[in-house]
């Protein structure tokens, strides 16, 4: 499934400081389809470099961070439990507190 | 004192005019900001530029909280500070170069740091101990309204039927009260994870509006809190990050003209809040990436039920505000000095 | 004079600290900075915020370009302006506010309007009868440099071999010209249709990448012009648009705070033209709408084949823009006295 | 044919200034496919209330109006002849000039 995956807010350091992924990722298991819990584990096994727990926490992303499908917050499509289609675009932004 | 049928000035008129003439905004717009009080949270990065918009605009009256002292390695961003105030007060500098942009609105002045025992105070009521001129000012205004409404009141008692008294004696207190509300609208222009918690569930206890931005680096991020049914703060983010996570520009740096742009559109809603006109970004984020100019508007959640701030169940109070330990919450001080740059 | 190994002084690694830790801007990004020239025709709406922000970054040389005196109706929006100014040149309030916030770059003053027949001088050369004392310094600058130069080719001339005669010249040459070429990007903060054509058409000419902002009502709209093989004004609109679609903020009215967003996006774009980081906004546009708090970044046309100015056949020189007539061409005066507004 | 139509830059003045229109546009003689020169008729006879000529010269937009189609200018996808799909974004906006 060909994916766009966006790091920000610094997140991007995590994956050799490459904001725009675009990436194709293989369902698992033969299951159909592919959902935001399938996402994270591939993101975290083929993309994050160093520092994995600045990205997750437990089996979903750490405090500070939000997860927006389609430019819609993933509280709105169901979190974890989200479905991904073809080319879909996930952004993964880490909350600014500068000024 | 020359104020025409629409209540503003010939002087007004010719300052606002470029207002005036919008047919979405026009006299009613301009009305309503020199009718509205707004707050800014921090004179640095951020609320340079959304102090001088909000002064420039005609906000009727504007207020500014900062501790800190203007320094050199302020001034490559922080545009409201010239050279010579370095090591004066940020607060000091950016009030006279608000009124130097617009000497007919009120600006005020709160030389301190926010802390969970002067907040509440600070966005909602007239602090008459305060050691500002225009405070006492407007406290001796105050006493002298009273003593006035007593004297009208008595001397009108014997033409009045006594059911317009409360009727009158209500709109008296009305008109009293205006002067101890003091914000509309906050405006968070701060650079620390506490403070923002703490300004938010602030807004949210005194059912206030937040219009937050943050700039760190190349990147900026903006939306408005706590407005019309919309979520807060803690709705987005009800786990404290790790401290790993809250850079701050004084350790990570920041393009000067990024919270410039983040600081603008912040004055931008709060404007449009105060004038009641189009529609603020409450339920949606700003995402700004300067390097490759490109900003996303994302639909954010709404408000959250289970929100200890501002869920349905929950009872934070005013009191359980004050006893809140932020810095405990976040681990993180809410004000440090900043680490030596070596190079 | 105290300059570390990275060419930057301790005052300057104090000042820029915050840009000097940014991993995509650092001390390179500085160093162009500091080393580039940049001007920005119009003290007005969008000219102040991109003045302020581009002084207080560090761009070496910052030229202001405006004819006009400072009025109280300009006050709502154009906060690089105090009140006590009213009446005198913005080119002067605007330079004095600009070396308030940063005294160690070189402001030039030009207060003049922008015409065919003084554009080329005042985009490429120094104007040695200009009554500006800065200007008049650096002529004198250039006058020893030239003896210098002469003095020390005539002492080493029995040490060198011919071959390298040429070389030594040519550079001596292009450290010369160095003081004749005078801005590498031209903002537009301008007011009006023709000047904007003019001011594209001298860039064409010149080769000069130019950053161009415009705001109305409650809309802006930003893009950079013949920048690295991208399309320059005219691409866009070859032909002018009927002048009764060429509205002007004094007479349609304009919220303060959207020239504000866009004139600080303009210095962002320049900054990164100067410094050599990001992604340009070439051959893209932003679309800001600020009522419903909507951006677009849109793809725009490449450079065409056909433009009058740019285009492959084109033979669009100084001589034909020296004596193009931009009013006859737009049907539009390139300056005109505000509508009286009546209320 | 559902389409979602954007004015801006002043442009919305001539439609009753509304910025947003999702319209639903019939092809017309039977064609299968819709080009932009029949949206601009169509837009002119439905949306147009006043002085259709700050909107439109002969058959095309006046000089000084962008035509986006889905965030892409109409220049690089044929101008008059691009033809549209279903939940098309097509966008006028006028060029401003103010400061
Ligand atoms: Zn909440
Ligand atoms: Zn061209």
């Amino acid at each position: 499934m060909q994916l766009t995956l966006e790091f920000g807010g610094g997140l991007e350091l995590l994956c050799d400081s490459k904001k725009i992924h675009n990436v194709n990722v293989e369902q698992q298991n033969g299951e159909e389809k592919l959902t935001m819990k399938d996402l994270l584990s591939w993101v975290r096994t083929n993309l994050i470099k160093e520092r994995p727990e600045m990205f997750m926490k437990e089996d979903t992303v750490r405090p500070g961070v939000l997860v927006l499908v389609n430019d819609c917050d993933w509280e709105l499509s169901g979190q974890l439990s989200t479905s991904l289609e073809e080319k879909d675009v996930v952004v993964f932004i880490s909350t600014l507190h500068g000024g | 004192d020359g104020a025409s049928s629409n209540g503003l000035s010939p002087e007004m008129i010719y300052r606002y005019s470029r207002h005036l003439l919008l047919p979405n905004f026009g006299v009613s717009g301009q009305q309503n900001l020199l009718n509205s009080s707004i707050l800014v949270v921090g004179a640095g990065g951020l609320g340079s530029p959304a102090l001088l918009y909000l002064a420039a605009c005609g906000v009727g009256r504007l207020g500014i909280v900062d501790h800190d002292l203007v320094e050199l390695n302020n001034m490559h961003r922080q545009i409201i500070h010239t050279e010579t105030y370095i090591g004066q007060p940020k607060v000091k500098s950016a009030a006279s170069a608000c009124r130097s942009v617009n000497s007919s609105i009120q600006v005020v002045e709160h030389q301190e740091a926010l802390r969970t025992s002067n907040a509440l105070e600070i966005f909602s009521k007239y602090p008459c101990n305060s050691n500002n001129n225009m405070a006492i000012f407007f406290c001796f205004n105050l006493v002298f309204l009273i003593f006035l409404s007593f004297f009208i009141l008595l001397s009108i008692l014997p033409l009045i039927h006594y059911d317009h008294m409360f009727t009158i004696m209500w709109i008296l207190m009305i008109s009293m009260t205006e002067h101890f509300v003091r914000y509309d609208i906050i405006v968070d222009a701060t650079d620390n994870a506490p403070t923002r918690y703490m300004i938010s569930d602030c807004c949210v206890v005194l059912g206030k509006p937040l219009v937050s931005g943050a700039a760190l680096g190349l990147e900026g991020q903006l939306t408005v809190y706590n407005y019309n049914g919309g979520p807060c703060y803690r709705c987005l983010f009800p786990t404290p990050p790790p401290t790993t996570a809250c850079q701050r520009c004084a350790d990570s740096g920041v393009l000067g003209v990024v919270p410039g742009i983040i600081g603008c559109l912040q004055a931008l809603e709060a404007i449009k809040i105060a004038a009641s006109v189009g529609e603020p970004l409450s339920g949606r984020m700003l995402l700004f990436d300067a390097l490759s100019a490109r900003i996303r508007i994302v639909k954010i959640r709404g408000r959250s039920l289970q929100c200890e701030a501002c869920g349905e169940n929950s009872k934070f109070t005013q009191q359980q505000f004050r006893e809140f330990d932020y810095e405990n919450f976040t681990q993180t001080p809410l004000s440090v000095s900043p680490l030596k740059l070596n190079l």
